[in-house]
């Protein structure tokens, strides 16, 4: 199991630095996560009051990103930091843009439950919205954890869940599309629905971005773009 | 590309081995020089050693002296003024008659002058001083001085050209090969060079004088020197402003110590002595020439002292607050000691062997008291030393030498207190 | 009492004002709650109540001292009868010594009336000093008390303390200034009145020195001839010999123990050497007199050196047994130590970083001392060579031993010479009146000798502080 | 910003930072500039020391000009700026180590919480007590490390009884974190200490004597980087309880340790502000010129 | 106007880094921006080899972007960037990732575009893909001469117009909708158009992004998630 | 990695860095480590210089433990670590500067091109014209700077003419970067340059013996920013033409001027890298906790 250790350096306030950093990213992870399940169970519940609450979150989720990117820059300002905790700080840098474009992404969704409401009978696609909001929050969590743990086991996990996630949402939105087909007169719903969907997938494409970063933080090995099997190679060529 | 270096390199190859040579040659410049400096002090020392050795060896002759009280014009053995003045001379003169058996006035005459009766007398008057009443009127065997002119022809006996021995007729030179071969003229320690003061008469002088002179200077040129030398290099380096003032002091003592000693004897002669009127020859005046002439030394060494302490050191105590005695008492004065007390001790070393000035306030006089404090009027070695290499009378000279073993022996062990008070002292933290 | 006793009892008394005082001091600060509250420390209460006894009290011991004497022989004219009062100075000052000599016991004089004056003379005395010791005693008794009742906390005594010991220090230093001061005025009259008998042109200028022709003072015209020249030529000649020797023998010493020797050879080398330097000059100038000048003469007899001067052969040899090259050679190993161990602090000022930055570039050593070590102690050494030359100049003893009085204008080294300290050593030994032109001429020459080592120094003392500046 | 002193500054703000300008605005030459005004937050509403109008001279030589800074209380503040810009003049002038510099006159107002520590009749002796100093060099006098330590308490007799005194090094030491490395070797010579330690005891022998303010010229100029960083750790510690001054040379060090940054320029200041926005988004170009390598 | 002066160090090694990094960002901007305009053509035209060319840059943008990024920590690490130099190598930073997600959104309108090619009558909405695409290429460009001349009031129009895309963008996508009902098999190829308009919509906001990344370069405001009018007012406070 | 060294490394790769591993790799002391190996890349196909199984002793203490690195053709190479670690000692093997220490025996194979180096019959004087060496603090001799640039061409028999030598001067002061500032007082004393300049008029006097090799021994440890940022960017620009070894305390120079960096550790060469890896991914926990600042 790979660990780094942010808390050893001769400066508490160093470490404090660093510990704030992460300790403010995963709460931040920890906010947008909520947001997620919120959002989708307002949609899928038709729950308006829950999604109000996941717009009203939005403001927060943008100031912590603020803060984070503020901190961010103050500790390469104040301490130059290098190798580990750079990267630490780096990785932070970037994941939390993918935090914060999930959470926008829970709104959208959000604003879409909301939009969906108005009417009575339920839309087509609940229950794929809700298997894959399921899906989704499960590898945002996991890609949190991954990165509370410097796991990078688990990063690939997530990566390779959501290839599974893309291959459901292409599922679902095929099928939409069949819904939508079948019964023109709701599109304008369906299209609600459609976009949750495509948020969630968004969702699922941060979490992978984050596990990527994961890589990076604990190998300094810059994954994107690859896919799974070659992320796992090059992690196992490493590790020889 | 490595075109160029290649040239470099063959360029600097071409040249190495005339610079190599001119290496070596330097190199032997250096080596001679060395050479030299250590012959000459292997010869110095070689040839006064080899010269003054014999000055603390005198002969002796053995006879026998009555110590008759009516010669001795001693009635009363009490009273120390009639032991003082008593005629020794008369017992000495009769007992050597009485050694080589003479009668004849010319014989006598010749006889006495193989002794230095005085001298003799001396020695006899110091075991009157003892224990008159046990002596007195009693023949005992005493180690009569010779004369100086026998004790040097003994002394060259082995040389070409038989120094010395033109001053006896055939019957003197008899009387003392016979003397020597009964063993009754014997070579032995001169106990008299350590505790008499000089004399007119080689046999008799010693250095006792010279040297308790010397101590007095150096008494008191030690106990003005040092306080004042010490305080003033604090004044200029802990305190003194940089001002006009100060560069004044401060080229001032630099310009004193390279100023002639002879200069500071005119200093003494035409202050001290003519302003002032202090009594000529005392080791008091002479003190405070000398004073005057180790002060820069004592200043520059204690102040190269107390710069060699950190100005860190310093700042450190002013940044937490000590004032300006406090961190002299507390840090620099205990940093620079060691250092003050070599240069200290350098300085006394050149003083006790200053002779210029001296010279100038009359301490080459003919004092032949031991002086008992440092207003009484004396001479010093350096002085004694010249006085007796002056003197024409042979036995001087090598007197002189056997002064300035002793000299060289008490500056040894001053800068051996020196070193070691360096060593000891100087805490290495 | 005796002023020793005196001496002690004062030094009792300032001792426990001292003790006392700090204790006040201690107990006041106890009452405040803690040291931290007086202004000062405790010893410093301690020391200043001590200064306020032990100053007063040594100005009046001091002036005390000072001025009895004076005021006792006023009081004693009193006793003297009319016709002794109207004496001339001179002569009153001769009866006033037969009177102390009485007092003290020397003088077997029998005039009632001087002994009935030396006998009030006593008096006065014991009486001065039991004035004496009951004012010290009164005066140290109602400071210290004076000193312990003023005492308080917020007594600034930590600045008078240090005010006291600053003037102190301030008192010393100016020691050095009085120095040179009484130098100048020791030779500086003396020579002027000189310089009234004997034109100063005449001195610089001529080329005769025969001091010794004045055989009577009141002799016109003939106070000898007193042109120094021939003075400084020898002293020339002696000292350049000296350098001959001192200087390449010195400089290389340095340069091989600083640059060359290990450090065990330095070890040992370095202390035999400067037993050359603590040696006293007399032994030098025995040494001189003794060995030196006749292994010369000797030697270059011996050798039969014929020598042929601009190709006009003079002969044989002469030497004198006191050539200038006796005193010279040994002058220069006496200078050796003294060459060599300044050069030697020079050349170790100089930062073993130019070392390290020649050997980088690949210079050999020799390269590194002749082309960066050297130029750079050039200046120190310039210093160092003309501390060497002021000293040989002023050096005395060895001449006086070694070289005789005949002021020969010569620049023969095997000539007999004479130089200004021997000179000057000649003409004051022994008795002398402070008017004859004999004796000034000994300060003139006192002051010559001055000036020039004093130029000396001075240029010799600045470069070696602009040297030294260079690394600070 | 209502306590800025920038009303209206000579010097262009960021948003007027041209390249000509920097460039004209790095020959502020002693001629030119004779008015200025400091950019940023020179002051602090919690002052523990406050100069006014400070101007130093050494003799003819103006090294510190008209400058106006507060210490706020426990604030760390660093002082930078190219070498030779009067950052050590300034800095020494707060405890009045310049009076051992007979050339050195300083003019201005310079408040230790309501005394104005400049004046001439001011005893120094107290002040350096109350405003500590450490040096580039660590510099522990030559005795035990007990005796570095009790010796300001002794001279100014901070301590009745031995024990007080005890008390008052072992705390000390405890404070410079140094105390655990030195507890067993009391007696060994303070210069037995490797560098960095003999630094902290520096700091331990300044922080004995109770001051309030401590001033440190380069603390760490002499030490090798992890020295450095306990230092500067030791420092953030300190900045619980002491109000902080400190020059360095190293703009990284003003960054990690300073709550505020003063940048001096030729004897001026330039700009004071919170350290992270000095070093993210300084308010003068001179700053941003120096703190990004920009000189010359 | 405002400029920041990136290449007067001491260090021309360093000069050269800040130049390089700023050459690459723009350069990875013209080509993303090229990608839009071909994969803008690619649809309209039904160009397929030109779609298939943009998909052929995906990579080397992958991979410049990866390269940035090292070349951010590089400086970072190299140089301890702070104040103006600091700003540029994080706002790039940043701003490199909105690069790369434009060339994906590009990679997306080419995808379709090549899904569309299929059918061989026009689908509806090409009108308005090309009018997005126009305005979309031309924010695209905007925000990066703001960028290259650190160009805030220009970076303020980009945002402005950002609005006005999303406002131009949700008329569109009533319209398809519209047109989706009315024509419900054309659903799965309208639905191609409307992910290319939804990708235009994105690069718009990246664009807006970049934008927001000159404010914090020159001003060092982060004025993210605030309206065009709040920033206009921050930075005219800031500029009295 | 066909040139690394790394095949069985006793150091923990970042993979398998814990912080207790770390911790224990932190006390490799002289004991337990007799055998090691270091990580990283510390053989060039392109070397200038190379050094094989170096072993330093003081006497009887050892100060460099079979160090084997390879310093490539133009290459500067940087050496970390913290002080007392040897990188002094091991920089001034490379021109056998050690030579003037009396108790330094060095052992190993050193490799200038083809030459052992390390021959004690091999004369000094030629390698020294070959290896230069630049020192901490700026030493420029005590004469002009015309003949501080002239002397190295002098000793050398470089310049066969006066003009010879006026063209060494002037390019090396080109190539230091000086030219254009002392151009006009070529005959002033060296020594009244600035620190920076001095340290630049050491190395044209460096360069003008046209050397191979470059060593530099902290060479801005004296200096402040502005002039380090000068040197830095000198040495920058020598790398075109020569091969530079550099030893130095910050890390952050390391960083900037640096191809590869070494890090040294109690003697030990732990690792070498390029120096972007080094500060961005090293290799071993201990160069990691030292340029993270975690030791201790
Ligand atoms: N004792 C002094 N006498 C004369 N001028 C001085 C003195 N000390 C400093 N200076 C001058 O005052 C100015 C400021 O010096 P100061 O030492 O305060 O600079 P600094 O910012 O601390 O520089 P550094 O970073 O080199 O320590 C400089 O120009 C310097 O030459
Ligand atoms: N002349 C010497 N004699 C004995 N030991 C030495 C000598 N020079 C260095 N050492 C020892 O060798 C080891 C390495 O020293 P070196 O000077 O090479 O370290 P360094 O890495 O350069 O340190 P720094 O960063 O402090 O310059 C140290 O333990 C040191 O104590
Ligand atoms: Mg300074
Ligand atoms: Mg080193
Ligand atoms: O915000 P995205 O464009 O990455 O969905």
């Amino acid at each position: 199991m790979d660990k780094l250790n942010i808390d050893q350096h001769i400066s508490q306030q160093y470490n404090s630095a660093l510990d704030d950093l992460k300790t403010e990213f995963l709460e931040l992870g920890g906010i947008v996560e909520q947001q997620i399940v919120n959002a989708v169970k307002a949609i899928t519940d038709v729950d308006t009051v829950l999604a109000q609450e996941v717009l009203m979150t939005e403001k927060e989720v943008d100031e912590r990103e603020m803060q984070l990117d503020d901190l961010c820059t103050q500790i390469i300002a104040r301490r130059q930091p290098t190798a580990s905790d750079l990267r630490l700080v780096m990785a932070i840098s970037k994941s939390t843009r993918d935090l914060e474009r999930i959470g926008d992404e829970a709104n959208k969704i959000a604003k879409m439950a909301i939009a969906i409401s108005d009417s009575e009978d339920l839309p087509h696609g609940f229950s794929e919205l809700r298997n894959l909001g399921r899906h989704v929050q499960e590898i945002v969590n996991d890609s949190l954890t991954a990165f509370a743990r410097y796991d990078i086991d688990m990063a690939l996990k997530v990566v390779n869940k959501d290839k599974e996630i893309d291959r459901e949402y292409a599922t679902a939105m095929r099928e939409l599309i069949t819904y939508m087909m079948e019964d023109p007169r709701n599109i304008s719903r369906s299209m609600n629905v459609i976009w949750a969907l495509r948020s969630l997938e968004r969702i699922g494409d941060h979490a992978s971005n984050i596990s990527e970063q994961i890589f990076y933080l604990v190998k300094g090995l810059d994954v994107r773009h690859q896919t799974p099997d070659e992320m796992a190679q090059q992690v196992n060529k490493q590790r020889k | 590309m490595t075109k160029p270096e290649i040239k470099t390199i063959d360029k600097v190859n071409r040249t190495l081995g005339k610079r190599y040579r001119a290496e070596k040659r330097f190199r032997l410049y250096g080596m001679l020089s060395i050479g030299f400096g250590l012959l000459c002090v292997l010869f110095l020392f070689t040839n006064i050693i080899g010269k003054g050795l014999s000055g603390f060896t005198y002969h002796y002759l053995q006879i026998s002296v009555e110590m008759d009280a009516t010669t001795l014009e001693i009635s009363d053995t009490s009273d120390l003024n009639q032991i003082l003045a008593g005629n020794y001379s008369a017992v000495v003169k009769r007992g050597a008659y009485e050694y080589f058996d003479v009668s004849s006035r010319r014989d006598k005459s010749a006889a006495r002058k193989l002794l230095s009766v005085d001298g003799t007398g001396y020695l006899l008057q110091d075991r009157f001083k003892v224990d008159a009443k046990e002596i007195i009127n009693t023949k005992s065997m005493v180690w009569a001085l010779v004369d100086d002119k026998v004790d040097f022809y003994l002394k060259r006996l082995g040389e070409p050209g038989e120094p010395g021995k033109h001053e006896f007729s055939e019957k003197q030179l008899q009387w003392i090969h016979a003397a020597v071969e009964s063993g009754d003229l014997q070579k032995r320690f001169n106990w008299a060079f350590f505790n008499n003061g000089d004399s007119a008469h080689s046999e008799e002088a010693g250095i006792r004088g010279a040297v308790m002179g010397s101590f007095y200077l150096l008494l008191v040129t030690l106990a003005l020197s040092f306080p004042i030398g010490i305080a003033t290099a604090i004044y200029l380096e802990e305190y003194a402003p940089k001002n006009k003032w100060t560069d004044l002091i401060e080229v001032n003592i630099n310009n004193l110590a390279a100023v002639p000693s002879i200069i500071f004897g005119l200093l003494g002669l035409a202050i001290f002595l003519a302003f002032f009127g202090f009594p000529r020859s005392t080791p008091l005046v002479g003190g405070f020439v000398l004073t005057l002439m180790t002060l820069p030394t004592i200043i520059i060494s204690s102040r190269a002292s107390i710069k060699a302490v950190p100005p860190s050191i310093r700042e450190a105590a002013y940044g937490l607050g000590s004032s300006k005695m406090q961190v002299t008492l507390h840090h620099v004065l205990p940093l620079a000691m060691p250092g003050m007390l070599t240069g200290t001790i350098i300085g006394l070393a050149q003083a006790l062997g200053e002779s210029a000035p001296l010279l100038m306030i009359g301490m080459a006089a003919f004092i032949p008291e031991v002086p008992t404090g440092v207003s009484d009027p004396a001479t010093a070695l350096p002085m004694q030393i010249f006085q007796w290499f002056r003197n024409a009378d042979a036995g001087f000279s090598e007197k002189a030498s056997a002064a300035i073993l002793v000299l060289l022996m008490f500056l040894i062990v001053m800068n051996t207190l020196a070193v070691w008070a360096r060593r000891r002292l100087e805490r290495r933290w | 009492m005796s002023m020793s006793m005196l001496f002690l009892v004062m030094l009792v008394g300032v001792a426990a004002t001292f003790y006392f005082c700090r204790q006040r001091s201690l107990s006041l600060a106890s009452e405040l709650g803690g040291i931290r509250h007086l202004h000062s420390l405790p010893v410093f209460y301690g020391v200043q109540a001590a200064l306020w006894c032990a100053i007063p009290c040594l100005l009046i011991f001091g002036l005390w001292v000072v001025f009895d004497d004076a005021i006792i022989r006023e009081l004693t004219l009193q006793y003297l009868t009319e016709e002794q009062r109207s004496l001339s100075a001179n002569e009153l000052q001769l009866l006033l010594s037969t009177i102390e000599s009485i007092t003290t016991g020397s003088s077997t004089v029998n005039d009632p009336q001087l002994i009935a004056i030396s006998q009030h003379i006593v008096d006065f005395r014991s009486v001065s000093n039991l004035a004496l010791s009951i004012t010290v005693v009164c005066s140290l008794v109602g400071l210290s008390f004076w000193a312990w009742f003023k005492l308080k906390p917020e007594n600034k005594a930590r600045s008078n303390v240090e005010r006291c010991f600053m003037l102190f220090l301030l008192l010393c230093s100016t020691l050095a200034i009085f120095t040179t001061v009484g130098i100048v005025f020791s030779v500086i009259f003396e020579s002027i009145r000189f310089f009234q008998i004997v034109p100063i042109q005449e001195f610089i200028f001529g080329t005769q020195w025969s001091p010794q022709l004045s055989i009577r003072a009141d002799q016109v015209g003939s106070s000898g001839a007193f042109g120094a020249v021939p003075l400084f030529t020898g002293t020339l000649l002696i000292s350049a010999i000296a350098m001959l020797v001192a200087v390449p023998t010195g400089l290389m010493t340095a340069i091989y123990l600083s640059e060359y020797a290990s450090s065990r050879v330095r070890s040992v080398v370095k202390p035999i050497l400067e037993i050359l330097a603590g040696i006293p000059t007399v032994v030098y100038g025995f040494f001189a007199a003794l060995t030196i000048a006749p292994m010369i003469k000797n030697g270059l007899h011996g050798l039969g050196l014929d020598i042929a001067f601009l190709g006009v052969s003079i002969g044989p040899l002469e030497v004198s047994g006191e050539s200038a090259l006796a005193a010279g050679l040994v002058m220069g190993v006496m200078i050796i130590p003294f060459v060599s161990s300044l050069s030697d602090d020079v050349i170790n000022a100089v930062p073993q970083s130019l070392r390290d930055g020649a050997y980088g570039l690949g210079s050999t050593q020799s390269e590194t001392i002749k082309k960066v070590i050297f130029p750079a102690a050039l200046p120190g050494i310039v210093g160092a060579i003309l501390l060497a030359v002021s000293r040989a100049i002023g050096e005395t003893m060895i001449v006086v031993m070694a070289v005789g009085t005949a002021a020969k204008l010569t620049f023969n080294p095997l000539e007999s010479v004479t130089t200004v300290t021997v000179q000057m050593t000649t003409l004051l030994i022994g008795d002398h009146e402070f008017d004859s032109a004999k004796t000034l001429a000994a300060f003139a020459l006192g002051l010559v000798l001055f000036i020039i080592t004093l130029g000396l120094n001075f240029i010799a003392l600045n470069i070696v502080k602009k040297y030294r500046e260079q690394y600070d | 910003m209502n306590n800025s002193v920038t009303t209206e500054s000579i010097a262009p703000l960021a948003s007027e930072k041209t390249p000509e300008k920097a460039k004209t605005s790095n020959v502020i030459t002693e001629e030119n500039s004779d008015a200025y005004t400091t950019v940023g937050q020179a002051f602090s509403e919690n002052a523990k020391m406050s100069m006014r109008n400070v101007n130093v001279f050494y003799d003819e030589k103006q090294a510190i000009y008209d400058v106006n800074l507060d210490i706020g209380t426990n604030e760390v503040v660093a002082m930078i700026g190219p070498s030779g810009c009067g950052k050590s003049t300034f800095l020494r002038c707060l405890n009045r180590m310049n009076d051992t510099i007979d050339t050195c006159k300083v003019t201005g107002k310079f408040l230790l919480e309501d005394q104005d520590i400049n004046d001439r009749k001011m005893d120094v002796v107290p002040l350096r007590a109350r405003v500590g100093m450490v040096f580039q060099k660590p510099n522990p006098f030559p005795k035990s490390i007990y005796d570095n330590v009790a010796y300001g308490a002794r001279i100014h007799g901070l301590a009745d009884r031995k024990s007080d005194l005890d008390d008052i090094v072992e705390t000390s030491l405890q404070k410079a974190g140094l105390w655990n490395e030195v507890k067993d070797r009391l007696q060994q010579p303070g210069t037995s200490l490797s560098g960095g330690q003999q630094q902290r005891l520096c700091i331990a022998r300044t922080i004995a004597v109770s001051p309030e303010v401590i001033l440190m010229d380069e603390p760490c100029s002499a030490l090798d980087p992890i020295a450095t960083a306990r230092i500067e750790e030791l420092i953030d510690e300190l900045s619980q309880n002491y109000t902080i001054a400190i020059v360095t040379h190293s703009m990284q060090q003003a960054a990690r340790v300073s709550h505020r940054t003063a940048y001096f320029h030729l004897g001026k200041l330039i700009e004071v502000n919170e350290t992270e926005k000095v070093f993210t988004n300084p308010d003068h170009g001179l700053t941003e010129a120096y703190i990004t390598g920009r000189f010359g």
